[in-house]
Parts: structure tokens; C-alpha cells; sequence
């Protein structure tokens, strides 16, 4: 029997998945489910769920937490996690299992066009740091949080790629 | 003066590149194909009978180098050149190249492309041409002061946009003076690293207009038509996403009005080929010329669902001098379309361009669904271009009927490895204020002003909670059993006994 | 009378099953698929928005059975079934069954599939309704002696066909007295294994004739029309192969005067919903009635894309008891549509049927194209059904335009891993009798007498041996370094140095 | 340095694929080929042959004779050799490199309707062999050519599946 935390958006889901007695069963938040699962490679499976059928695509590493399904044309974000493993976290009071960002990094290939932040300086949700040139379009990289500076990898002019480092919050 | 074409050379990549060589195996037209190092095994490159390499994935130094394309058309024996849209589509330097080297240039005069292309020279054109035109100025960027006061005049929003123009690139809305400056010269500065020309100029902003636009189309014997509307309203960086035709606004008495405005330009302009006349339209109903696109749109699909008419093949026959077989009378627009631009954007990232390669690649069909892609299953999405992947086009015999079969193709459409705008969609697709046709171009900031889409409820998260812990269940299983290697797993194989209770629809 | 339809349940599998559920989510119906074992997996499953399991493979174990089809649509809550054709789609015991449990059955009533169902009675109905018949007898099989004397009057080539057939099952040409007893044991027997029901009859058999049938459409009020002609007459084994809209031998005189007589047939049958009147036309124009089927046809889309009109909607309609919303004035028929069914089957080796599993599976799009499929990339063909894996339909302006896409598309479908019918269909597009419109039944035994189909010249044999030895090249390359795992072989980086020389054009 | 004999229909292509200069060479029957290929995954290439661009697929076993290319929307039958060993077998006089099909078996699952011959009986080509059922139809199996049965692995009322023997030849 596996145990599984997993949160979609703002709901947690508490599941089972039970091969004890020789066949499957699923219990979701305590409510037991009618699941067939056909592997289709890959990632990819069919679902039917009390007769509702769903082909869907788990992105991400089989280790990772973080996952996304695709799902009736959605992409949606999942965590899942060991169901004790969580409990443990969360006693301890760590918080979310996503790690915090304190870096900020290229989602994309691009040009430095701008460093609108220096190491020290205080931002606040929503403050520019970089402009950086990708795809021909200037785009701006706001701070998601507030926080402190650490250091700033980057100057104008730098070619960067894809997850490169650009800036450390502290 | 009409001269048969027999073999064209696509100067484009992508989706447009496979619908032009599409129509040209339609036609009987051999296609030649061009790619850069990065495209060496695009679709485009797979679907026509030719294919030549003309340099580094840069499109400065591949798709955009005039001299490569035209010395491979040459070497094999193109007669004509269609440049698609982008790239070399709307420069007239490189139209008058190709004229010059004896290979038709599928597209208008290079003088018209020239005219048109200068956005500044085009506003003169449409007020002769007796178009209202939005108020605004042109002013010289070194003398900010002066053009600031001129603004104040117009009175705030005001819209900057780069006098080369196009695709939203140098183009900044202020809404506040002391913003001005800072607009003026990013702008500029975005002009000059997209077009090679930093002129910008201003105009009167429309809170919330309607982009409407009209397909024209021109012989080169002074016949002229339009082909009904299309609205672009739905936006973001100022780039359509969303597309129909009909505009659920028009009617026929405006039709006739901004599509007689459409021909007027075309002829002021001495236009030859399919074009786009753009305006802008107010909460009133009065509408201002925007721009025209001197080239083939990308949303040309919508118009062609609802009017059955092949545009491209159009082009080839204007192209090779023969007259319109068409007249007005012959457009009649039945049913509506609605296309859906797939790019590889994260749309809760603001639309940041997203890369990868598609691990999972199934487009949707069916009755009244067209998909027009440039990619392929394991197609990587290179950084250097434009992040349109594909486009996906549905009729129905009314917009309800097109926006229910959007979101069942929007829902088949299967593709993985790399996040895109099919999900945007799909959830555009059941707003109401979109299902009313209450359309502007500042629809989706008022509609989604934190960049969230999302059409989940209770019951699909459950389901991709339970999805996800399946997968995970049986990937542990896998890497502890070291069985299952064949794509069906144990899981499977067990479960088959249990499923006459799937049967029995008991629980 | 009229009653909304909620939710409908596709008794059938493959292609149609999924293009019945795609009309229902275009309609915003729930849509309940059903699956056998080995169809778990498969794409109809995938796309509904319920599946329910409803026994082993065999067909006779799963979508044949009335009672589970039954239970299922009741215990989930469907207000009617959609049988589509084939399985259950002409069984009036079944359509009964479904009316007794209170569905709405998508269809005519019970007694009209009876009675039109009954080839024999069938033949007595058109007789009645005015429509010409072939010559021909019943008999009794007991009887072969008196049988054969009759079979002598109406004088040979005769056809034996199976009372309760369709799909060519249990027919057979026979074109010399001594083969009348072997004809007719075979096809009973075909018959009886077929469709539990031995009877066969005899007519006279028409050298070359076209087949030529009419889509009809009936609502419960009385109103009955036909939505213009489909020519299908290149089959393989009595099954058609690639049918078209309109026929290239059509007048619109004859169009009236068939038209009339499928509708005649219809009113004097009661026939409700979509049905297909089918007749052999003779060379000098003249026709007979063959049958009505009374079911939607495989080939329904060639008719969707020239009239514009979906036809399951229609039978939705219909079907809710609400009158036809269409006149025959508004059945226009532009452009013309062909139809290529795509099957496992071995052209070369007399369509013999193949099977195995989908290692690549890529669908060719863009304007003019359909496709309606039942299978996706890694489908397995299972053995137990039709070999039908898909339909591809191209529509062109005029009849030359949709020859032209269809060789496109023929050309952009990617599917390997099992034999199909796709290089048939593109050796056939280049037939010139084909081309010409000189059709018939026998087109195929005429044109292709060895079953050989290629289209291979001096050129593509080369490209074939280089593919081939290249390929070769590689894989032995794999083998002795190990390395290439990823796709791309040593082979192209290497290669890329010289890529140059394909831009400069120098060989 | 690489040389086969590939035959295509009644077409033979002398192939030689040389790698000694550093870069690939094409000759195909005495005439320098200018080719470019990229490998698309399985056995997909993307082929562009002076200036042609074809895809192709090329499937059967990496070591068999007989491959299927699909070019262009057509199913093409190739056979492929060592160029050497094709010559020691022609002067051998060992003819076609496919083996003589000695065996009739079953192209698919079916059931048997009927078994028209005995061992020992000569049939000539054409005559018909065996009735089958598969996909609902009757399929009659004929000989390919003359010879003597030599036995006979089937019964009316067998199931077989693909690839059954169901028929020898002498």
C-alpha cells in the first residue's frame, strides 16, 4: 500500500492506493474510488473515474514533487508528496514542500537589456529587476516576493541561457 | 502579362511555410522549401518537394538574408517567391530584389509594400482615400519636448508606435506624461533592434476598441474586393490570440461602409494581391483606419472557413496577371470561425515564451476543424523564432456552435513537453463575457487581470490528484519490480480482472 | 413529442464511434462510449466523456450484445443510443429493445429497419413506391433445380446476394450456370455466419454498372428531402473504397429525377432520420434501386463537406422529434468532396486484411482536409472487427482541385507498422480513366486486373534503394560504435559540415 | 566504406556509402549522389537527394534483406544486400536473395472453412488451397505457384493464428 499527499490548487488530497487484497483499490479523502488505469506509455494513462473518462499526461520527474497534468486540454500544476513524509514537514512547520525561489533564473535563452536592481537593494513584490530580450520581445522580471538583493550574476549586454542564474535574494 | 507559375520558392518557415506548400500541391505547383540550420528536419522541409539550407538558425543570417533566398530560387529554377508573413514578407527592398532578379514576388508592388509599411505615409494615404484615422502626430525623437506638448493636445491614454511597425513590437501605451519619455525611447529602441528603423509616432489611445479588419483582395487589372471582416479583438502584447469571422458586433449596413473603406485604400494604393485593412472600432460604432498588412495574415484561415475561398490560391492567381474570377457578389459568409494561435507561452507567466520539444503531439480533427502546424511530434520549439507553433481553426453554422466545437478540438488537442496557449483557450472559450461577443482589445486585463486561467472545479482536481498518484504509484512500482517495461504495466495487466464491475456500474 | 437529448450512448467502436462523440460534444450532449477488452485503450474511449466496459473482444461477446448495451445506457443515464453503422446500427430486434427500455433509438423506427432491412421486402416496397428494379427472383434454397431454370431466364452474369446483407457479405457474381449451386451454398453460408440469416436471392448482374446513392433525411412530421448524390462505385470485394460528391457523370436533371424516387421510397417506407437510398446506374443513365440502408453511411462526410450540413446533428434533430429546419431548396451542393477509406489491408495481396500495431501515426491537415480516425500513434488493429482504421476527405473547388489535395494528403498521411489502403488511393488518384470520371464497379478488376498498384518511376526507386542503404549504413554503424542511441546518428552531425553545398546548389 | 546492392522492383542499385575523406559520399551506380539525411528516431530519416526532400520510413529488422520503405504515401518493397555477398551468391547461382517459400502460413488469425488439398496432391498455380475466415470474410488461399503438398498442418474448424504453418510444400 502506497499513501500520497497530494495538493491541486488549494485542496489536499489524501490518498491510497491499495493492492493488499490481490485487486486495486483507491481511497481518496476517505472516499473509496471507482478507477480503471490503462498505461499508455510514457507518461500518458486513460482514467476513468466512476465512468468519467480522462486520458491524461503526468509531466516530471518521478521523484519531483511538483508535476503537471495535462487534462481535458488543461495544464494543471499538482504536488504530490509521501502522505507521512508530509505529515513529518508539516509538524515541523516547514512550510510548503515547494522550495522557496531564492533564485532568480532564465526561464528562456535571451539578451540582458537591462539590471534595474543592485546587491543590497531592498525590492518589493512587483519591482522590475532585469529586462531581458527573448524572442524579440522585451520582457520584464519582476520580483515575485519582497526581499533583499544577495548578488546580481548578470550585466547588460550578457547572453544567457537557458537557467542560468541572473540574481540571488538573500 | 499573365505568366503561368510553376514552381515557388517558400521564403518562411513554420506554419505558414507548410500551409503555402500545401496550396502548392493543391495547385500543381512545385514547392521549394528553405531552412536553417535549426529547421533542418522542420516540417516544412518534410512536406515540400524541395529543400535547401541557407545558414545559421539566426533568421539574420538565414530566413532574413535576401541574397541566399533569391540565389537559391535562381539555382532552382523558382519562378516566383512567396514570403509568407514576417521575415521579408512586408520589405520592399527585398520585393523589388526579387522583381529585379526576374522571380515574381507573390505580395504587392514594392512601392505599395513601401507606402503601406511606413505607417506614416499610410495615415496620409487613408485620409486621401477619405478614411477617419485616429487623431495623432509624428514628431522628431530628439526634440521630446515639443512632442510632449503635442500629446497633452491628443490628451492622455496615448498609444507610441514604431513607424515600421507590426506584431506589436514598438509599440508602448502611456497613460500618464511623466511616463512619456521612458515609453518613447524603449519603444524606439525596440524599433530598432526588431525593424532596423527607430521612428515612432503617437496616437489618440482607444480605452477599449475592437480590432476589425478586412480581407481585401486585388487583381493587377484594377479589380478590387473585400472579403467581410475578421475580429482580433482578443489580445495580449498587443498580438491577436483569438480570431473570427463574423465579428459578433457587425452588421450588414457597416460591413458594406468599412468594406468599401477597405477597397478605397486598395485603390488609393494601387494594392495588388491579398491585404489587410485594419481599424479600430469604438463602443459607438465609429470606426479609424489603423494599418494595412501588405501581406497574407495569419489569421487568414477564419476567413476562408466562413467565405470558402482559398486565399493563397488567390495569390497565385493575381500573381501570375490573370483577373479576379471573383466578384463581390460571389463573397457570401456562412457560418462563423474562430481560430486559435497555439504558441509556446505560459500564459500565467504573462505569456513568457516557453521552449522544449513536443514529447506528445496529436492535433484534433474531425467535421469543421482545421489545423494548420508547423511542428510535428518531436519537434524541438527553437528560441530564434516566432513562438507560434500551430494554429486551430473551427466552423460552425453559428458562433455558439464555433465556440462549443473550440472547446471540444481545444480538448483533443494532445501535446506535452512544452507549455502552450491551448489551456488559455479552452477557458477563454467559456467566459461569458467573451460568449456575448462583448469584445474589446483590453479583454483578457479586464477579464484576467492576475494572468490566471483556469477553468478547474473540485471534480478535475480530484481527477489529476488521483492521476498524478497513479502515475507516481506505478513509477515506483516500475523502478522496484523492473518490470513494465513495455509501456502497460502490472497495474493494468491486474486490473483487467476487476473490470466487469465497470460494467455493472457498481461502486 | 419533441424531447431534449442529454446524454446519448455510441453502441459501436472505431471512427465512427468517434465522430459521433465529437457531434455530441459539439452539440453539448454527454457522450457515453462502451469498450470491449481489447479496446480499452482505444481512441472512441479516450474522447468520451463516460466509458463503460462491456465485455470480451469478440464482438458477439461485447457490442453485439443488447442487453449490456441496454443496462449500461440506463444505469448511467443516457435518454438515447447512437448505434452507428454496422453492429447494431440495421438490427430492428435491437432498435425495438431500445424503445421497450425507453431510449430513443437514433434511427428509423424498428418496423421501417424491418422492412427495408429485408432486401426481398425491400425490393417490393421501391416496386410500389415507383422506382425501378433490376430483374431477379427469390427462391428456395431446398429448390436449387427450379431455381437455377429461373436463374437461366433472366440470363447470365447473375449476382446472388444475402436477403439480411450489406458490406458485400454473402454475395457472389456468378457468370456460368455450373457455378450456381457453389455460388449460392457459399454465400448462404457467408450469410448465415454473417448475419444469422441464411436467405439469398438472385438478380440480374449489370456488367458495369455505377453505384450511385442518395443521402436522405426524414423528421417525424411528414417532411422528408435528400441532400444530393454519392458516387461510390470503386469497391474491392462489393465494398466500397473511395466514394465522391457529387458524381462526375450527374446531370441535374437525373439529380431530380433519383432524388424524387429516394424520397418516394422514404415516404412510402415512413422513414425517419438519415438514410441512403442506393441504386446501379447503367451506362446509358438508366437506374435501378438496390437498397436503402438505414443507418448513417461510412461515407456521409463527401456529403457534409458539399452541403455543408452535418448530418448527425440532423439525425440529433430529427431524433428529438423536431421538424427539419431545411427545405430542398437550401440543399446546394458546392465544390466537390472525395472519400479514401483507410484500411489494413494489403492492395498488392487482394486487400487482404493486415494487422499489428500503429509505430507511427501522423493525420495530413490544413484546408480541404478531413480526417475522421478511430485510431491513434501505438493503436493495435485488432483482429476482431473491420479493418476500417480511418477516412480521409478532401474537399476542392471543383472536381480536378480535390483529386490534387487528395494526392496531397495521401502524401502528407504517416502511418506505418501495418499495410493500409493510403498508396492504393494515391495510385488511383493518377488513373486517368479516374481522372476522366469514367467510372464503374468494376473499375478496379479492369484497370488494376494483377492487383498491382504503384506509381514507382526510375526517380523514386533510386530514392528508395538510397533511403534503404543509408538506413542500413546507420543501424550497422549503431551496432559497431553504440553510440546513436538518441535519435540522431553520428551520421548527421558529421554530415552537417557539408551542408553548405546544398545551399549553393553544386552537386 | 560501405557496398550494397539494393533491388527495388526489377531495378538493381550498386551503392557504395563512403566515410575515408571525413565526409559522407553517396556513388549509386556509378553516379555521385548529392545527399543529405537526418535521422528523424526508429528507422524515420528525413532524405534530401539533389535538392528532393523526401521522408521516409524504413521498417524490418535491421539485418533482413527485405525492408518496406514508405515514400511519398506508397509502401515500397526493397531488398538490401552486402554488394560482395550478392555477387558470391550470383555466381553461385543460388538466384533471389528472398528464401523460397516452401511454407504456407497463416497472414492472419482466421478460422479454417475448408482444406481443398491432400498431401501428396500436385497443384498448379492458382488452384485454391485452403479456405479461411478472418475479419468476417472468406478468403480462399491459392498456390503461388506448381508443386507437390508435402503435408498439411490444419483441419477444418482450426483457429490459427498469424504466422501458423498451415500448409507445406515439397
Amino acid at each position: 500500500m502506497r499513501h500520497y499527499l497530494v495538493t491541486v490548487d488549494d485542496k489536499e488530497y489524501n490518498i491510497t492506493i491499495d493492492t493488499r487484497s490481490g485487486s486495486y483499490r483507491i481511497n481518496c479523502n476517505d472516499q473509496e474510488i471507482s478507477a480503471d488505469a490503462t498505461f499508455l506509455g510514457e507518461s500518458r494513462s486513460l482514467l476513468i473515474v466512476d465512468g468519467h473518462s480522462y486520458e491524461v499526461d503526468v509531466r516530471g520527474n518521478g521523484y519531483d514533487s511538483s508535476q503537471v497534468v495535462l487534462l481535458r486540454g488543461m495544464e494543471i500544476p499538482v504536488q504530490i508528496e509521501d502522505y507521512n513524509l508530509a505529515q513529518l514537514r508539516k509538524t515541523a512547520g516547514m512550510g510548503s514542500a515547494a522550495k522557496i525561489q531564492k533564485d532568480v533564473r532564465a526561464a528562456m535563452p535571451g539578451l540582458i537589456l537591462e539590471v534595474k536592481v543592485k546587491p543590497g537593494e531592498h525590492v518589493v513584490a512587483g519591482q522590475p529587476l532585469l529586462v531581458v530580450e527573448a524572442m524579440k520581445m522585451e520582457n520584464i522580471i519582476k520580483a515575485v516576493g519582497d526581499g533583499v538583493i544577495k548578488s546580481v550574476a548578470v550585466t547588460k549586454g550578457d547572453s544567457i541561457d537557458k537557467g542560468d542564474k541572473m540574481l540571488e535574494f538573500e | 502579362m499573365s505568366r503561368q507559375i510553376k514552381k515557388i520558392l517558400i521564403a518562411n518557415r513554420g506554419e505558414i511555410a507548410v500551409r503555402v506548400i500545401r496550396a502548392c500541391r493543391d495547385q500543381e505547383i512545385t514547392s521549394v522549401a528553405v531552412f536553417s540550420e535549426c529547421d533542418r528536419s522542420a516540417y516544412h522541409v518534410r512536406i515540400a518537394d524541395e529543400a535547401y539550407y541557407i545558414g545559421p538558425s539566426p533568421s539574420s543570417e538565414s530566413y532574413l538574408v535576401h541574397e541566399k533566398i533569391i540565389e537559391v530560387a535562381l539555382s532552382c529554377g523558382a519562378d516566383a517567391i512567396h514570403p509568407g508573413y514576417g521575415f521579408l514578407a512586408e520589405n520592399s527592398v527585398f520585393a523589388q530584389k526579387c522583381v529585379d532578379a526576374g522571380l515574381t514576388f507573390i505580395g504587392p508592388k514594392p512601392e505599395t509594400i513601401a507606402l503601406l509599411g511606413d505607417k506614416l505615409q499610410a495615415r496620409q494615404v487613408a485620409i486621401k482615400a477619405g478614411l477617419p484615422v485616429t487623431p495623432g502626430f509624428e514628431f522628431d525623437i530628439d526634440n521630446l519636448e515639443s512632442a510632449k506638448r503635442e500629446a497633452d493636445k491628443v490628451g492622455y491614454p496615448i498609444l507610441v508606435k514604431a513607424a515600421a511597425g507590426g506584431g506589436g513590437k514598438g509599440m508602448r501605451v502611456v497613460h500618464k506624461p511623466d511616463e512619456f519619455a521612458e515609453a518613447i525611447t524603449t519603444a524606439s529602441r525596440e524599433a530598432t533592434s526588431a525593424f532596423g528603423d527607430g521612428r515612432v509616432y503617437v496616437e489618440k489611445y482607444l480605452v477599449r476598441p475592437r480590432h476589425i479588419e478586412f480581407q481585401i483582395l486585388c487583381d493587377q487589372h484594377g479589380n478590387c474586393l473585400h472579403l467581410g471582416e475578421r475580429e482580433c479583438s482578443i489580445q495580449r502584447r498587443h498580438q491577436k490570440v483569438i480570431e473570427e469571422c463574423p465579428s459578433p458586433m457587425m452588421t450588414p449596413e457597416l460591413r458594406e461602409t468599412m468594406g468599401a473603406a477597405a477597397v478605397n485604400i486598395a485603390r488609393e494604393s494601387g494594392y495588388i494581391g491579398a491585404g489587410t485593412v485594419e481599424f479600430l472600432v469604438d463602443e459607438d460604432h465609429s470606426f479609424y483606419f489603423l494599418e494595412v498588412n501588405t501581406r497574407l495574415q495569419v489569421e487568414h484561415p477564419v476567413t476562408e472557413l466562413v467565405t470558402g475561398i482559398d486565399l493563397i490560391k488567390q495569390q497565385f492567381h493575381v500573381a501570375e496577371g490573370k483577373r479576379l474570377s471573383l466578384t463581390q457578389d460571389d463573397i457570401v459568409l456562412n457560418g462563423h470561425a474562430i481560430e486559435y494561435r497555439i504558441y509556446a507561452e505560459d500564459p500565467q507567466a504573462g505569456f513568457m515564451p516557453s521552449t522544449g520539444t513536443l514529447k506528445n503531439y496529436r492535433i484534433p480533427a474531425g467535421p469543421g476543424v482545421r489545423v494548420d502546424s508547423g511542428v510535428v511530434i518531436h519537434s524541438e520549439i527553437p528560441i530564434y523564432y516566432d513562438p507560434m507553433i500551430a494554429k486551430l481553426s473551427v466552423w460552425g453554422q453559428d458562433r455558439m456552435e464555433a465556440i462549443r466545437r473550440g472547446r471540444r478540438a481545444l480538448e483533443e488537442y494532445r501535446l506535452a513537453g512544452v507549455t502552450t496557449t491551448i489551456g488559455f483557450h479552452r477557458v477563454v472559450m467559456d467566459n461569458q463575457t467573451f460568449i456575448d461577443g462583448n469584445l474589446s482589445t483590453r479583454f483578457l486585463e479586464e477579464e484576467y487581470p492576475d494572468n490566471k486561467y483556469s477553468l478547474l472545479n473540485d471534480s478535475l482536481k480530484q481527477k489529476a490528484a488521483i492521476a498524478t498518484a497513479i502515475d507516481r504509484f506505478v513509477k515506483e512500482r516500475r523502478i522496484m519490480t523492473q518490470q513494465g517495461k513495455q509501456g502497460e504495466s502490472g497495474w493494468l495487466r491486474r486490473h483487467r480482472a476487476d473490470t466487469v464491475k465497470h460494467f455493472s456500474g457498481s461502486k
